[in-house]
Parts: C-alpha cells; structure tokens; sequence
C-alpha cells in the first residue's frame, strides 16, 4: 500500500462525554496517524443509548466500533454476543490496578469484556455546616440518620432530611442494592440464581425507606425523583442528607450553588451491625464483535484507559477514575480533596447482579419497590411478589425452554 | 298572525353589489305578496333579509309589533322555502319534513298527521322514506317547499318553489298554497317567475328592479296600469309592444300614422307608447272596420305557434325599423301578408322618454 | 337475443373493469407503499411469536409453538398493562373528543385573529412529543412544578402534591399531558370536517327555529359523523400505543400504573432481547384491538340500521 | 324614543353573546399556550432560575445560551433542513399516494373496496413503536440505512391511513353532480382530480398534510434508528442528544430552546396553511 | 353532425325504482327534441343515461354511427346542463364556462371569443369575475347554461335551463337557443316543464310517464292531436277538460246533452271527452246562435284571472259534479250566472275508457 487510508474507528457517546473526551482522542490520533476516531453523539438519556446500541447490534452490521457501557449493560451484550471477549488481551497484572468491583463489572460468566474508564459509586452527601454547627458528627448507620434528620427537621434547621432516588427507574434500583446491603440482605445470586429479595432483610430495608417517607424525613416526592430532583433540592439547600453519584460534588460545590462548601461524603450507611455498601456503577469500552477493526479498537481503548490518560482527563474533567491509584494521586487530591474519601466508597461495592436478564430483573424490582414506596402493596407483599417473579425469571434462564 | 313590514332596507355586499336598495314593504294578515323581477334584481336577498339570514346594511324589519331586524332566524317564527332547497342530506323525506315540528316540540302523532297530509297534497307519500340523494329535482323541490308547509309560523317566505315542476302539479300545488295560506292567513311573500302564478295567487304584486321597488299594486293593476316602462316592459309574456315615438301636435306618430295622445299637462318632443301583444287588433277580418286614423298597415314577416296562440310580427309600413307583435287565438285567420293593426285607445299606455314613468 | 344480451353483459363487464382498472391505478401506489412497510413487520410477528428466542437461547430461534401465549395469561404485568392502556385510552380519547370538538366548533366561527388562534390551538401536536413530555414531567414535579405552585398561590391546596407519585395522579396527569398534546388532532380534523357542511342548511335550520344546540345535534354531528369516527379510530389507536409521553414523564411508574402495553413491548423486545415473547404480546394486543375496532364498527352500524 | 330604547335591548342581549366566542378563543389560547409559554421563558432563563425554588416565572436575567450552544456545537440548521426534506418530501408523497386512491375507494366501486378499507384500518391499529423491529431487517436487507428514503417511505406509509380515510370521507361528502359535470366536460379521471375535486377538498387536504407533516417531523424512533450519520440526522433526534453537564442532568434549557426552534418552522407552516381551511368552497356549486 | 338513437333503453336502480322503462328515440341533426313530463318520470335520467353518467340497464345508445353505450361520459362529445347546475364552486363564471375548452386545446384567444359572446347573449358579463356562490339563482343557472352552450358538440343536452329565469329573459335566451341550435345542427334533446318553451323551441316533443313515452310527434300534434288521455291531461295549461261519458246510440251523454260520436269501428258504452279550455265557446254573446243540441246550458261559478284571459269555471245544469273550465279573453263579457257552451265538434277529442288511447 503506497499511501495508507487511516482506519476509521466509530464510536458513540453521550454529549457531555464527547466534550471531555475529545482532546485525548486527538492526541492518540496523532500518535497513531493510520487510525482515526469518529465521535458520534448519543442521546442524552442512556436508556435511548441502550436502545440505539441494541438495534445497532440487531441491524447486524454494528456502525460502532468501540463500545461504551455502562455497567449494567455488560452481561447482556455478553450473552447476546454482540461483544468481543477480552479476556486474553489484558494481563491480570493490569487488571488489578482498577478498582475491583469495576473489573468486575466487566465480567460475564468469568470472560472480560470491558475496560472500565470510569467510576460511579452511590454515597451519601451531606450537610457539613449544619451538622457542626449543632455539634454532631456524621452519621455511621441508617438509624443515626434518622434520628439527626428529625432533629434538625424539628428545630427548623432543614426541610428535609434525607433524599433519595423513589422514582420507577433504574436509579431506584442502584439505590435499594444499597440499603439492602446496608441491612445485611441481597437481590440475587448470579451463580446460583438464589433470590434474596424476601428475606426479612429485604423487608427491613424496604420498610425503612417507606418509614423516611411516613416520618416526614424524605419528601412524598421522591417516589417520583430521579438523581436530578434530589440533587437540585439538596443544592437549593432544602435537605440534610443525600444519596447520589459522585458527579454532585461538582455541581454542588460550583458557583450559584447554595450549598457551596457546605457538604461532605460519607460512604453508604448501614444499619447497625452491619457494613454498608455503595452500588457500583461506571462506564467501560468495549468492542464490537462486528467491528472490522479490532487491533485498532483495542489499542485505542489501551490508550484511552491508560492510567496517564485518566490522570490527565480527571484532572480535567472532575470526574471518578477506575484506577485505584489515582484517587491518591497528589495532583489529583489537590484538586479533588475529597477523593480519598471517594476511595472508600467505590471499595465497598455492592454490585447489581451481573445476569443476561438484568434489565428485567431490574424491571420487576422497580415496580414492586415503586408499589411498595406509594403505599399500593405493604413491604412485605410486594417484596414477596418481586421475589416470586424474579425466581420465575431466574428459572426461565436456567432452563431455556426448547420445542 | 301579523303583519310584516320592510323600512327602507338596504343591503350593500359592496360598493358594486347593492342587491337591496331601498325597499319598503308592507304584507298584512292574509295577504300574499309576489315579488317579481329580473334575475338578480334582489328578490332572494330580500328574502333573506327578512328571515334574518343577512343582517340589513340600514333599514328596519317588523313583524306584527315586534321590531326583528335584530332577532335571530329562529327567534322570528318564519317558515321559508330556499331557492337551492338546503334539504338536509341526512334526514329521509319524512325526517326532513318533520324537523322543524320537532324542533317545536309538536307531539310526535300530530308531526305525523301534519307531515303525511302534506307530503300526499304534494305526491310525495311514496318517497317518504327516500334520503334527497335519491329524488329527482321536481321531488326535491316539493320536499323543500312542504317542509315549510307543515308549519304554522307568522311569515311564509317561498323563493321560487314551484320552478322545477310540471305544469299540471304545478297547478295543483298552487291550488292549494292558495287553500292554505286563506286558512292561515300568515302573510306570504312569494318569489317566482311565472307571471301566471304571480297573478293567480297574489293579493299583491312588487316588481323590484335593481334592488328598487318600481311598483307595488294588486295583480290587475300591475297588468293593466304598469307604472313605469320598466313594470310595463317586464309584465306580461310576450312583452308588452313598447315604442319611442315623436309628438307632433297632439300625436304620436308611427311612421305615418298618428296616434292621438291623452290628456297631458303639457306635450312632450318624445313620448314612449305600449300596448300588449293581445290587444292589438286585425282590421280587416275581425271587425270589419275600415281604415281609419287609428289603423297602421303593416307586413307579416313571422309567426311563432305558442300553443293556443299565434305570435305575429308585423312589420310597420314606412317604418321597417318598428316591429308590432301581435297575439291571436290559433284560429283566427288573415288574408294577406298586408294586415291592418288596431290600437284601441284605451289599451294604450303612455310613457316618459327620460324617466320611465306612466304618463297620466 | 340472449346473445346479443350476452354481448351487452360483455361490454357492460368490460366498461366495469375500465372503472376497476383506474381504480385500481388510483390505490395501487398507496397500497404497495403499504405492503411495503406494514406487511412484513406483522407477519414477521405472528411468526416470531411461535418461536423463543431471547437472551436464553442466545438469540437463537426455537420454535415453541405457543408456549410464549401459555406465558402470557400467566403474565400479571401484561395484564395490569393492558388495564391501564385501556383506561388511559378510554379517558384521554373521551376527553379529546369532547374538548377537540368545542375547540372545533369555536375554531370554525370567524372573529378578528381566528388564523393565530387556529395556529396556536395545533402547536401543542406539533410539539416533539419526548421533548414536551420531559416539560410536562417538570410541570408536574412536586418540588419545582408549577402547577403545585400555581395551586399554592391560589391557595388551593397546601402542601405540594406528589402529582406522579401517587398511581393515581400520575395516570391522571400523564392523561392531561396526552390530552393537552393531542386534542389539536381532533380539533383539526372536526374542524376541516365542519368547513365541508353547507351553510344554508344550518340557515334553514336557524329559521326552522333551532338553537345552536339543537343544530349541532342535528345537523353538525350527523354530518360530521365520517371525521368523528375517523378521529376517534385514529385516536383510539394512537393513545393505545403510546409510548414516548409516558415513557418520559413517568417511565411507566410509579408501581407500574401508567405503563402501557406498548411500553411492555418495546421493553420486552428493546431492553430484554425477549423476541418471542415480545411477538406474541404484539400479536394478542393488535387482535384485541382489531376485535375491539370490529365490534365497534358492528354495533355502529346496528346503531345506524336500527336508526332508520 | 321607543326605537333607542329597542335598539339599546338588542344590543345588550348582542353582548352577551358576542362575549361568548372572544372568552372560549382566549380559553383555548391560555389552555394552549401556557404550557408552551413555560417552555418558551425556560429557554431564556437561566439554569439556577430554571430549578429554583420559588419558581421563576418571568426571567429578570435572560440568557440566549441555550440557543446558541444549539447553534455553536452541532449543525443545527441542517438538522432542519434534514427535516424540512424528509416531512416535505413525505407529506408530498403521502399525499400524491393517498389522495387518489380516497377518490378511487370513495367513488370508482372497486370490488374490494371493503377488503381495502378493512386492512387500512388494521394496519392503522398496529402500534407504530412495535413496526420498526420488521423495519429495521428490511432497510437492512434493501441497504438503505443513512438514506433519507428509510425515512420517508416509513413515514409516507404511517401517514397513508389517516390521509386516505380522511380524504375518502370528504370526496364521499360533495355533490357527485360536480364530478359528473367534470366528465361530460371531457375531463379524465386525474384531471379531474385534479382540476375540480382537490381544490373543493382543499381544507381536507391542508388538514391532512399539517398532520402528516407534523407526525413526520417529530418522528423520533425511526429517525433515531436509521439515520446514524451526523449529516442526516433530523431535529427531534439532535434535540435528544443535547447534554446534560452530567449523566443525569437532562437538559432542560437547551431542550426548551431546541422545542422552540424546532417548532417555528412548523408555526410558520401551519400559520401560511390554515388559512386555506375555510368554509363554503362548495357553495353555489348545486341546487337541491 | 349526427343523430343521436336510444333503442329500448332501461334503467333499474331497484325492483321497485325504474325510472326509465323503455325508451326509444330518435334525434336527427338539427332536430331538436323536448321531453316533457310529470316530476320524476325520468326524464333527467334520460339525459345521465345518453351523457353516460349511469350506465343503462338493457339498451343501446347511438350517436352518429357509432355505439357509444359504453363509452365514456367524456368520449361522447356532448354538453350538457344539469338540472342542479354542478358549477365548479372554485372557478370564475368565466373560469367554469372556459374550462371545458381549455381541455380541447383551443386556442385562449378563441376562448375568449366564444366565452364573452356567449357570456354576453346570457347577460353576464359583468358576472365574468365572481364565484358562483356570489351569484343569484338565476345567474348560476345561466352559467351552467353558458357552460354547454360555449361548445360545439356532437350533442346538447339541457335539463331544465331555464327555469329560474324570468319571462323576459326566458324569452331572450330562448330565441338565442333557436338561433344557436339552428345554426350548428347538433341534435338537442331538451328538458322543460314549461309548454310554451316545448312548443316554439321543438320540433319534437316526446312526452313520458313513468319511464315510457307516451306519445313522440312534432308539437302541434302533441298539442293537437295528443295520442292518449294522459298526454291530453298533461299538456295544455289549463288543463283539458276531460269528462268520462257514458255512450247512447251515437252520442255520448252529457247530463241531458247529447254529443255526437266520431266515425268509430263500434260503439263502446262508455268513452272519454276532452276538450280544451280554451276551445268552448260561449253561445249567447258571441255567435249569436240559437242554443241547439250542441249547445249545453251551465252556470258560472267561479272565475279566475290569469292576466289577459279568464278561467271561467262553469257547472253543467243537470250533472253538478261535472265542471268544464273556459278560457275566455279578458274583454269577453257574459250576461247572466247561467250560460251556454258551445263544443266545436272538430276540436273534441276521444279517448278510450279503459286504455285511455285516442280513438279516431
Ligand atoms: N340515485 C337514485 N336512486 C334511486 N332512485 C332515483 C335516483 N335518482 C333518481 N331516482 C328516482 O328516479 C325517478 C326519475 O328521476 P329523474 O331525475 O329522472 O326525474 P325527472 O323526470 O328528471 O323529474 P324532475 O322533473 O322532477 O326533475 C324519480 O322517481 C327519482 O326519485
Ligand atoms: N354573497 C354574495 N356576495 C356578493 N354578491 C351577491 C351575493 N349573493 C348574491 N349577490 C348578488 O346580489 C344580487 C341579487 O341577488 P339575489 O339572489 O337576491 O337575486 P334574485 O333576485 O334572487 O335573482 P334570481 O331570480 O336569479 O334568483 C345578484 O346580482 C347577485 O349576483
Ligand atoms: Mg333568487
Ligand atoms: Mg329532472
């Protein structure tokens, strides 16, 4: 070949990403001029991203190349085959330098098929002024936290205590792994299909959330909210404490924010007795089992999720690296001083059951967890019906039916 | 029952298009006006005027001591027959005929005596059931005008209800529009082209031209003392025989025949003299009179075969340019091309040149 | 004779099919733009749905038979769906078609800015519905709404009210967005159907004595009758299948009381790779409404016999 | 004296009823307009006034950012244009398709008329969200993903349905008179259709292609679904991936802009056409 | 130029509606043929069956050689003037009467000739610009009119053109029409309710009833010599007296009055009398004659005006039910109540009882 046409390698991302993203994929494509990188800008609804990504697999002839996924997604665009394994083309050495859960996270039936490039952990933000000011510390467990929300509420200090994700969503779900763990229970077992979701633990955890609401500590409407909501009414300064993804910091801290410098983390609460744990979320690249380009794609993903290159993008960019080292990053602490703490949150993953029906999964807890939160079902009832589904589901899988 | 009155009404669609000039009108209990004139002269605008489809540009509506100029349609208690028939497409013979004592809240046995009466006074029984898609034009129109029929109400107004039927049910019909309307004694006004109708069933007759009422006058009147050349010209099928003639003296000269003029205060260099096709006579066979100061002799050039009658063109002698038509019964025979034409005196009407108007 | 009979019958045929012959030149292309589009993707569902072929099997097909509709009747969630599509059909097209209908009828008098009024009365249908959808989700947040705000101010309620938190409320609020966004469909077409009505019949009517009431029962609505039906055909299958408004205000929640078949579906096609089983909830749901059309139509037109 | 006191009377009772109409149109402007209004004074405000508590009705600080980030980081004029052709071309079609075979089902007898009404009317029934799994395979197999055809031939046929009744059900309402008048005249089938029926039918037709243009226009999943590249992307697609500041964030003030924007074209369109649905076109045409 | 031929032409929209059961006529170039007949007889059916809007159920239809029976409406080279009008709501009066020119591709500047002298002899020139909804009734039927009459045809038909006009210009359009017809020699088949129209338009006037013609001749025999009681009772306005008589030796009875018979193969015991209104006389004025066996004493008991002649309805002494109506001039004056009428025996007509047929 005489004068090489570079391989284009396409690859689809949300707007906000293609911002941040852009200086690096310049820079890797002037160090490997045979490969270019187009950008294509997704939705800005993930759910509209699975969506296009699943008919672009359907369609046969993936238009992507490199896939960007977010956590949940992975096992079952493994199991639908629409990934390449990736297994055997990062050593474990490598490997071990991302955060666990995340790699995790990337994992189907034991193969790789994602290379995390960023973090997302729930933890719970909260009112640093206000707690001084009255003298307490932050909370350790769920109980302290209510008993300080009624506290405070009571004394006119806030007007609510606690938010949190209710709506009929999938953020519902990344909230409730976390109370359930906090409370000791489980959702499912991706090994054994065993469903926890019944268990006294799930109950209790279910029960809690509904009493926030009955006691006056959260909302009515967080039944209704996405991250969105709570995080406006926290930054408005109407509530002490928050459950979200670590990308409030930024905004809460950012100039207009009534909260400015008033908040902390902490890692996700338990009850007592119990350790708590943060739901992992985060994104990773894959590759498509269609793409033309693999070599090219996998070397673009090397480059793109190399650990200098996340120094540099969440220097620039504020956001959660993937690499443990880098939360201890000198450079990034001094930008970022909280990430230490981040650290801690993101180690203590309480992780999503990683199976091909996930999303259904999901689905079914959602709306028995939205019926529970609405007063439709008693706890108990709609954790009984959910179970009960979920096993059928779980069944389903482990028997595919045949003629 | 009540009288309907017209006050100077006045509808301008544009400052070309003045349908309705100024006209005033009167119909009293009982009395049946016919409104006659050239197509386009106004006469279904007035109509509507009255029923209240179109809001007078100026001028006043009454009806009995009720001022409606203001009122809507249905507030007025008018029963009206359209010149396009607006049968409603929807509604059956029957149903269309019916909607108005429905709408009154007539109990549904009387609707039904009502209806089928005059649906079988108008040879429409057998349609009942039939949608207006399916009827002929003739049919059409009957339904339009029993759906007004069928009612009671203060004013009928009917715009040309009998122009698409036969002469016998034609006759028929106005047979018993006359029955009906002595009974009611509701005032009518009545639209139509047919003089014949026009003469048979009015106590009244307006000829309206330009939006302008030129005379308004009991049938006979309007026959037999026109009020203007116009009213002269337009009643009366053939047309009235209508010439500009000079004066000399005492006369008005046709060619060289000289016709002596009435009473007038003062004679004028012009004048225009009518006389009806049927009142022109034959000299010769029919009267045996001889030629006299009142007998022009005149040449056949055709002759129209109107039924019972002949329609005869005579070419006046010395004037080739005058035509004399001449109405004869279809046996009444001439001898030659050259007739004598009579124009007994008391027929003749006398015109202004310039304004039209009837002299003496 | 019978053959010259015969010879006429010939040509009478003949002339027959010439009309047939255009006619069918005139419905060809719509037809096959039809076909095109509409004909593979049902059979293809009747089809799918005889098989399993989802994130079990790999995506491989499997013939089942009709194990995917022995699934469904035990399948509570579609049920429930179907229930609320049903509600939510029956009230936003009532609603619709009531309100179309008065908006039709102003719409249709003549006063100084009909032309704006016309054009603002269609804005809301030519709103993208996923965009309003996430503006009507914010009218109607609890915290930020404004319609809590408004009610605050008006001293209507007191504390704000969680308008989609509550199963309730929210199915009444998404209905008032579908309303609120597809009422101009209705109103439009009511509206091109009245300009079609002669005007001397309500003339002949108004003098006959008939109030404006009397005429719209009598005259308006049996004439208007074709577009009603259209609207209400056009809207009975347009709320059943709606989607995107729902999907954004409220994604189906809260407790599943504002999910919708169609949101079932294209989860269970879209998001659990469940083709088999996604078919054959295409397949039950399009032959309800097929029958529910039919019967409509059947007792319709019983209406319209026994009428006469 | 009596005829002022009268004339006062009419007037008053005029009033009343002359209220009625101005009240219902402003009824249904307020009704119509107000949630768009929202949306209109979001698109100015901004982001801290956007979710602020109390609400911001009126903006006291007004930003023309999201507009111009609309403008700044994506082709957004020729998102427009990607839509103005596809609705255009779509709607030309749908109706050119669909207008003549109305007349042929409402006036040409065909044998299977009843069969041909009956499918249009099924295939209307079949939620169009669930359509595009077949259509996908078949744009797949015809090759036509990224062409504008992907587009508007699916949108031509969604909209096929509802031209045709539509149409049919207003050819069926005028006077067949006309028509045959057409034909003793020597016009042939199209040119009649086209000389004499369309034009009496012209409010139908407007009324139809709004609604057929508009449904193409914001159209979402097909256009999300077939056109992949930048370049042919269409407004309602661009607008969903405008972004947020983060994941979560939905971007309400870009999204309110890109609504407004989106929407002028179609005000402008609807503005011009309305006035073409009027009353009476038939009048004067028959007597009975 | 050719002959337009029905051959036993039927129409059946359902078992019990035919409103054309046989027909068959012919119309040579330059014939001009009327068809009379009551409302709903099918006559407009007629002409959609000859222009091809409805297809025949049996028989053939010719123009000239050919068979256009199954051509199309536009094949056939006719114009023609519906009863309805069926203007083309959206185009100009000059527009709808252009347009069917325009589709033969003549040249605009020949459109425009023929269109505003066509215009002109209907009086609309001033209409040129405006819709037909802008227009009165009378105006849009002559459009329609102007509409057929702009064409050079193979054939005209006209239903009903002229029935919303008034006398005066009916009387116009009508010579225009003769004029027309004469000089381009296409055959007309004509549709009109009103006589006067049939008799100085046609040369032929077929009259129909109830789908079959009754009686197909040139006008003064329909008017003169008509075939059957029924085209007796329907043409002629008034009506004709028509009496059912019983029948002694060689005179049929009425009341005490003996009328003679006409030469007949046999005497049957009843038999059918008509005389025309217009055609009795009155024996004491006029003639002077002594009253004699054809002489029958009546008394007057109503009399109506209809313009230059009076209807004058006389009982027969001695038969009360029997009415006979006189059509007498204005200026014919009687003496007393009772009266005696004269029936000229070679103005009476004889039909038969049962088949209604004339005999003789
Ligand atoms: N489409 C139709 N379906 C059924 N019957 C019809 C239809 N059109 C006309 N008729 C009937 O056929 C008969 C003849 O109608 P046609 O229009 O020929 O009458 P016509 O002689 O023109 O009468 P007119 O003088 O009233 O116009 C009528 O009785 C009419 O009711
Ligand atoms: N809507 C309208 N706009 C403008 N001009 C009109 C309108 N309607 C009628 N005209 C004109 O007004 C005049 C009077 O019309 P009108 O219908 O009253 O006549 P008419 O006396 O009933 O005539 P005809 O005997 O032909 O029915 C006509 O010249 C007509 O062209
Ligand atoms: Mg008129
Ligand atoms: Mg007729």
């Amino acid at each position: 070949a005489l004068t090489q046409q570079p391989v284009v390698l396409t690859m689809l991302m949300q707007g906000q990403d293609i911002a941040n993203w852009k200086p690096f994929v310049k820079e890797f494509e002037q160090k490997n001029p045979n490969i270019r990188i187009d950008l294509i800008e997704g939705p800005f609804d993930t759910n509209l991203v699975e969506n296009l990504y699943t008919s672009a697999f359907l369609l046969g002839e993936s238009p992507y190349d490199i896939i960007n996924m977010d956590i949940v997604w992975v096992p079952k665009f493994a199991a639908a085959g629409w990934v390449r394994d990736l297994t055997d083309n990062i050593s474990p050495e490598q490997l071990s330098k991302f955060i666990p859960g995340n790699v995790e996270g990337g994992r189907y039936r034991g193969k790789l098929y994602r290379i995390p490039h960023a973090s997302d952990a729930g933890m719970l933000y909260y009112r640093k002024d206000i707690l001084k000011q009255a003298g307490i510390a932050a909370p350790k467990t769920f109980e302290d936290m209510v008993k300080i929300s009624q506290n405070l509420q009571k004394q006119g200090k806030a007007t609510w205590g606690y938010l949190w994700q209710g709506k009929q969503y999938e953020g519902v779900s990344a909230m409730f792994v976390e109370v359930l763990s906090g409370f000791g229970g489980f959702w499912a077992n991706p090994q054994t299909f065993e469903v926890g979701l019944d268990k006294p633990e799930a109950i209790k955890a279910v029960e809690f959330l509904k009493n926030t609401i009955a006691s006056g500590i959260s909302p009515p409407g967080v039944t209704t909210y996405g991250e969105e909501e709570t995080r406006l009414l926290f930054q408005n300064g109407k509530a002490l404490f928050l459950r979200n993804w670590p990308y409030v910091w930024k905004l809460a801290n950012a100039e207009g924010s009534k909260v400015r410098g008033k908040i902390a983390i902490e890692p996700m609460l338990s009850s007592i007795g119990k350790t708590g744990g943060s739901c992992l979320g985060g994104w990773g690249w894959g590759i498509a089992k269609t793409s033309k380009h693999p070599e090219q794609a996998w070397k673009a993903i090397q480059y793109l999720t190399s650990e200098e290159t996340q120094r540099k993008f969440i220097l620039e960019t504020g956001l959660v690296p993937s690499y443990k080292s880098l939360f201890t990053n000198k450079e990034i602490v001094a930008k970022y001083p909280h990430y230490p703490q981040l650290l801690k949150v993101v180690e203590q993953p309480a992780l999503r059951p990683p199976i091909a029906q996930y999303a259904q999964a999901s689905d079914i807890l959602q709306r028995y967890l939205s019926s529970a939160f609405t007063g439709r079902m008693s706890a108990e009832q709609a954790m009984k019906s959910a179970a009960s589904e979920t096993r059928n589901l779980l069944g389903s899988l482990k028997q595919p039916k045949a003629s | 029952m009540s009288k309907l009155q017209l006050k100077n009404l006045n509808k301008t669609y544009s400052p070309k298009v003045i349908p309705v000039k100024d006209i005033s009108l009167d119909v009293s209990e009982g009395e049946f006006l016919t409104l006659l004139g050239p197509s386009g002269c106004g006469k279904s605008t007035t109509l509507r005027l009255i029923a209240g489809l179109e809001q007078p540009t100026r001028g006043e509506i009454r009806i009995g001591d009720r001022n409606v100029t203001y009122l809507r349609p249905g507030d007025r208690d008018i029963a009206m027959v359209f010149q396009s028939y607006a049968l409603y497409p929807h509604m059956t013979v029957y149903e269309n005929m019916a909607s108005s004592l429905k709408l009154r809240k007539i109990s549904s046995g009387e609707i039904n005596r009502l209806v089928t009466e005059v649906a079988a006074s108008l040879g429409l029984t057998e349609l009942a059931d039939r949608k207006p898609g399916k009827l002929s034009g003739g049919q059409r129109q009957r339904v339009a005008l029993g759906r007004a029929l069928v009612r009671q109400p203060e004013v009928f107004l009917l715009d040309e209800p009998l122009s698409n039927l036969d002469a016998l049910l034609r006759e028929k019909v106005r047979a018993e529009l006359k029955q009906l309307f002595a009974s009611q004694k509701a005032p009518v006004v009545y639209v139509t082209h047919d003089q014949t109708e026009a003469m048979t069933l009015s106590t009244k007759v307006a000829v309206l031209n330009s939006g302008t009422v030129q005379q308004l006058d009991p049938p006979h009147l309007i026959y037999n003392r026109p009020a203007n050349q116009f009213v002269a010209g337009f009643v009366g099928s053939p047309q009235m025989n209508l010439f500009e003639l000079k004066c000399q003296g005492n006369f008005a000269m046709l060619g060289n025949f000289g016709i002596p003029l009435p009473n007038l205060p003062s004679v004028p260099p012009e004048i225009v003299l009518g006389i009806r096709p049927e009142h022109v006579g034959f000299a010769d066979a029919e009267t045996g009179k001889m030629s006299g100061p009142e007998a022009i002799k005149g040449e056949v050039y055709l002759v129209e075969n109107l039924g019972m009658q002949n329609l005869v063109s005579v070419r006046v002698k010395g004037v080739e340019s005058l035509t004399v038509r001449v109405l004869l019964p279809n046996d009444r025979q001439w001898n030659s091309e050259i007739v004598e034409l009579v124009f007994p005196a008391k027929l003749l009407h006398w015109f202004d040149v310039t304004t039209g108007d009837r002299l003496q | 004779m019978r053959g010259t009979l015969g010879v006429e019958n010939m040509q009478l045929d003949k002339m027959r099919q010439r009309e047939q012959q255009t006619g069918w030149i005139l419905v060809a292309p719509a037809l096959i733009i039809l076909l095109l589009v509409f004909a593979y993707p049902i059979l293809r569902a009747f089809w799918l749905s005889l098989f399993t072929q989802n994130l079990g099997t790999e995506l491989k097909l499997v013939f089942s038979g009709f194990a995917n509709y022995s699934r469904m009747l035990g399948d509570g969630r579609f049920w429930q769906t179907l229930g609320n599509t049903a509600i939510f059909t029956v009230a936003s097209v009532v609603l619709e078609l009531i309100l179309g209908m008065g908006i039709a009828l102003v719409l249709n008098q003549s006063f100084t800015g009909r032309g704006i009024v016309r054009t603002i009365s269609l804005l809301p249908w030519a709103l993208p519905t996923a965009l309003m959808g996430v503006a009507w989700a914010w009218i109607f947040n609890d915290q930020y709404g404004v319609i809590n705000d408004i009610l605050i101010r008006l001293g209507l309620i007191k504390n704000s009210i969680s308008w989609l938190g509550d199963p309730t409320l929210a199915m009444m609020a998404v209905i008032t967005a579908d309303v609120w966004k597809t009422t101009p469909f209705v109103s439009l077409l009511l509206l091109a159907g009245l300009q079609s009505i002669p005007g001397d019949l309500y003339e002949a009517h108004a003098i006959d004595g008939a109030s404006s009431w009397q005429s719209f029962r009598q005259v308006t609505l049996p004439l208007l009758m074709p577009q009603i039906v259209i609207a209400l055909l056009f809207r009975f299958a347009q709320a059943f299948g709606i989607f995107d408004l729902i999907q954004v205000m409220t994604g189906g929640g809260p407790a599943g009381a504002t999910e919708t078949v169609s949101i079932y579906i294209y989860s269970t096609v879209m998001r659990y790779l469940d083709f088999g089983y996604g078919a054959a909830l295409v397949v039950c749901t399009f032959l309800l409404l097929v029958a529910a059309v039919a019967i409509a139509a059947y007792l319709l037109s019983r209406a319209r016999a026994s009428q006469v | 004296m009596s005829i002022a006191r009268e004339q006062l009377t009419t007037k008053k009772t005029f009033e009343i009823r002359q209220l009625i109409l101005p009240i219902s149109a402003i009824l249904i402007v307020v009704y119509f307009l107000a949630p768009i209004v929202w949306q209109v004074l979001t698109s100015f405000k901004v982001n801290a006034d956007i979710s602020a508590i109390p609400n911001v009705y009126i903006p006291k600080r007004i930003t023309f950012e999201h507009y111009l980030s609309l403008f700044q980081r994506r082709p957004f004029a020729l998102y427009i244009l990607n839509s103005a052709f596809v609705s255009i071309s779509s709607t030309l079609l749908c109706l050119a398709v669909g207008t003549p075979a109305a007349y042929a089902l409402a006036r040409l007898r065909l044998w299977s008329e009843k069969i041909i009404l009956a499918a249009i009317t099924i295939v209307t029934l079949f939620p169009a969200v669930l359509l595009f799994l077949g259509l996908l395979e078949i744009v797949k197999v015809l090759n036509l993903g990224n062409n504008y055809l992907a587009l508007i031939i699916p949108y031509t046929a969604i909209n096929l349905p509802l031209t045709i009744l539509v149409m049919r059900s207003f050819f069926q309402q005028l006077p067949k008179d006309l028509e045959d008048a057409a034909k003793v005249d020597g016009y042939n089938t199209f040119q009649m259709l086209w000389q004499i029926v369309l034009p009496m039918t012209f409010p139908a037709l407007v009324t139809t292609g709004i609604l057929t243009f508009i449904s193409a226009w914001n159209e979402f999943i097909f256009a999300l679904t077939f056109m992949t590249r930048e370049s042919l992307k269409t407004i309602p697609v661009a607008t969903a991936q405008l972004s947020g500041a983060s994941v979560f964030e939905i971007p309400y003030g870009p999204i309110a802009a890109a609504t407004v924007l989106g929407t002028l074209p179609l005000v402008l369109l609807v503005l011009v056409f309305q006035r073409r649905i009027v009353q009476g076109l038939t009048a004067g045409a028959v007597k009975g």
